[in-house]
């Protein structure tokens, strides 16, 4: 190959990474602050889920700089919620862990009594994500005893991946 | 031991319930083209095994340990179909230059593999999950025999598809979907099989 | 096709009728299969696989001149890539309920055989407008051809049609068409998706084989005329 | 290492990837066939329908017709 032609060539290829490379630049700076815009608003809602309509954050911390610090393996954010009118009403911590079929995130919500209240799912990428949700997660929300929920539902490894987040989150409350 | 056969029914469940051609999807331009003759169909699903393994022990430490700390995961597609593409190319210069025997058999696939929907399907979807290296070493590797056996047990039913006298409409593509859909019905059922474990 | 006037007409119409992406040259089977479980997972797959096949096309036949023979491929490869990393961040940002719904499948579409095909095939040899047509149409006809998939497969899976579960700007609406307990649930699952994609195949066959008889019966009828003026003018003489 | 200490040594391994996938690009095409393999044909139907013109067949269909 004569050396010009490889020039050329280089040139032309470098032209089109350097473009393409801007191009997706120009789009992350677009949609970098929607997407964790996103993500904010998920956990709104998901607040709203579990403590009702009325309630919304009061302050939120790092489980490590919050009142419950300490040596957690699943939970890492603690929000304090409070109704329209500042009475606090309870506390969801958002936990992630994962097993060998994938990752899940959750938001676990428990009342200012330490009484468990439910569970959000926040984003949960397992292979058997809908059989994970429709057998055990559906019936742990709102049902205080979640305990004696069994466990083998066709999505076992899930099911006592949450299982141990909650718990996990029920020793942190109980503190 | 935990640990070991977590990573058995890993294996299992990617191979043979979550199948990557019957129930995700992935890899179905290869599938349906595949040729009458067993032995080929087998060499494309080695061949196809190879490349999945080694881009995934590639895909993962490159997503986490250089793209996650650089906080550019919005790279992660190009990043693979590139260490893919030079993945096959590099595997066909080895093979082209150091064994003609496997070029003559594995040789005609090499170019198919990087349109192949299974490879990238497989190396996005580990690190989209978030599975350690360990599962998605055992995912990929349950998913590449899935692959592997569903290829050679659809290429030996085609076979068979020759001589049945199908209806005329249904002759060549149709009654091949029809059979795939009842292999997947089959493996459906077995989902039910592992339902304490899995 | 020669540049005549009804080139670009029939350049368009080409990517639905006649060479439709997923049912005449059976390309993209992978996405078309997964994601037809809704309606508005197949428009919205159909739309960003339109916007992906749109601008990788107009910048391949840009820079067809520019880019040497040998290193063609890997420059589609780059392109394609990039523009399925920004529909990704996109639909992330503004889509988040499509980007969940459709998960790896967006990033697929670096994969699919199409769009690799159409930049390859067609836009590497025609000027831009010719493969901005020529996209518009794969990327419709694909959008149909999804559309009719996942338009059985919802019916028969769910018994009816939701709207603005994916797209939440438009208000969530639900139709049952079939009652509650009476849908085959099947259709919902991957062996369902089989079955209607090689269903349809075998109608479309069926349709061209009997076009065919029917025209092969007009020729017989054709010659058997002919045959006979010729016996009737040989006997007048 | 910073953030941008990140950034440019992940964009660099990317442009290294990028760099390596075309330069085997063109070897793979560049090296010649080994000795018995020349006459390998792809069965027929199988070739028309796959779009990867770039591919070794591809090019032999185009010089027949």
């Amino acid at each position: 190959m004569d050396k010009k032609h490889l020039i050329i060539t280089s040139i032309t290829l470098g032209v089109i990474a350097a473009s393409s490379a801007l191009l997706i630049g120009v789009t992350n700076l677009i949609t970098k602050d929607k997407i964790s815009q996103n993500e904010k608003e998920k956990i709104v809602s998901g607040i709203k889920a579990i403590f009702g309509n009325e309630s919304k954050i009061k302050e939120e911390s790092p489980i490590n700089e919050s009142i419950f610090a300490g040596e957690y393996k699943y939970i890492n954010y603690v929000y304090t919620i409070s109704d329209n009118s500042d009475v606090l009403i309870g506390y969801a911590f958002k936990t992630s862990g994962s097993n060998n079929f994938g990752k899940i995130t959750m938001l676990v919500g428990y009342t200012s009594t330490k009484i468990y209240k439910s569970v959000y799912m926040i984003s949960d990428e397992q292979t058997f994500a809908s059989t994970l949700e429709d057998e055990y997660v559906t019936k742990i929300t709102d049902n205080p005893d979640y305990q004696d929920v069994d466990v083998h539902c066709g999505a076992t490894y899930g099911a006592t991946l949450v299982k141990e987040m909650i718990d996990e989150v029920k020793g942190a409350v109980n503190k | 031991m935990n640990i070991f056969i977590s990573f058995i029914l890993a294996i299992l469940s990617s191979m043979l319930i979550d199948n990557v051609v019957l129930s995700r999807f992935y890899g179905i331009c290869p599938f349906l083209g595949v040729s009458k003759k067993v032995n080929s169909s087998f060499g494309m699903g080695l061949a196809v095994t190879f490349v999945i393994i080694l881009a995934t022990l590639i895909c993962w430490p490159l997503y986490n340990y250089v793209l996650l700390p650089a906080g550019i995961q919005y790279l992660d597609t190009v990043a693979y179909i590139l260490v893919i593409a030079s993945l096959v190319q590099l595997v066909g210069l080895f093979i082209k230059k150091f064994s003609p025997s496997l070029y003559k058999s594995l040789g005609i696939y090499l170019p198919l593999i990087t349109t192949n929907c299974a490879v990238l399907g497989v190396a996005q979807s580990n690190t989209d999950q978030g599975l350690t290296f360990l599962n998605s070493i055992a995912n990929a590797v349950g998913t590449s025999l899935g692959f592997l056996l569903i290829i050679v047990v659809f290429s030996t039913i085609r076979v068979r598809l020759e001589s049945a006298n199908t209806p005329k409409a249904f002759k060549g593509l149709p009654i091949a979907l029809i059979t795939a859909a009842i292999m997947a019905i089959a493996l459906m059922g077995l989902q039910g099989l592992f339902q304490g474990l899995i | 096709m020669k540049r005549n006037k009804g080139y670009t007409k029939a350049n368009f119409l080409k990517g639905i009728l006649i060479e439709n992406p997923l049912f005449v040259s059976i390309l993209g089977t992978c996405p078309a299969l997964a994601t037809t479980k809704s309606i508005e997972a197949a428009i919205g797959m159909g739309l960003l696989f339109t916007f992906v096949l749109i601008c990788s096309n107009i910048l391949v036949s840009l820079l067809r001149k520019l880019i040497p023979e040998e290193v063609r491929t890997p420059a589609y490869i780059v392109i394609i890539a990039t523009f399925v990393t920004i529909v990704k961040m996109l639909t992330q940002a503004f889509l988040p309920e499509l980007y969940s719904t459709l998960g790896v499948f967006i990033s697929l579409i670096v994969v699919n055989c199409i769009v690799l095909g159409r930049a390859e095939a067609y836009a590497s040899k025609n000027n831009v407008f010719d493969s901005l047509i020529d996209a518009l149409g794969m990327g419709l006809g694909y959008m149909v051809a999804l559309f009719t998939m996942a338009f059985f497969r919802e019916l028969l899976g769910t018994g009816g049609f939701t709207f603005g579960k994916i797209f939440t700007f438009i208000p969530t609406y639900k139709l049952q068409i079939i009652p509650k307990g009476y849908e085959i649930k099947l259709f919902q699952n991957p062996a369902g998706a089989f079955i209607v994609f090689g269903l349809i195949l075998a109608t479309i066959a069926c349709i061209k084989n009997r076009k065919e008889a029917y025209k092969a019966y007009l020729d017989k009828q054709e010659k058997i005329r002919k045959a006979q003026e010729a016996k009737n003018v040989g006997g007048n003489k | 290492m910073t953030q941008t200490g990140y950034i440019i040594l992940a964009i660099s391994i990317l442009v290294g990837l990028l760099i390596i996938f075309i330069v085997s690009f063109v070897l793979y095409r560049k090296t010649p066939l080994p000795k018995g393999c020349e006459d390998m044909k792809m069965s027929e139907e199988k070739c028309t329908s796959c779009p990867n013109n770039s591919c070794a067949f591809h090019k032999k269909e185009e010089d027949k017709e």
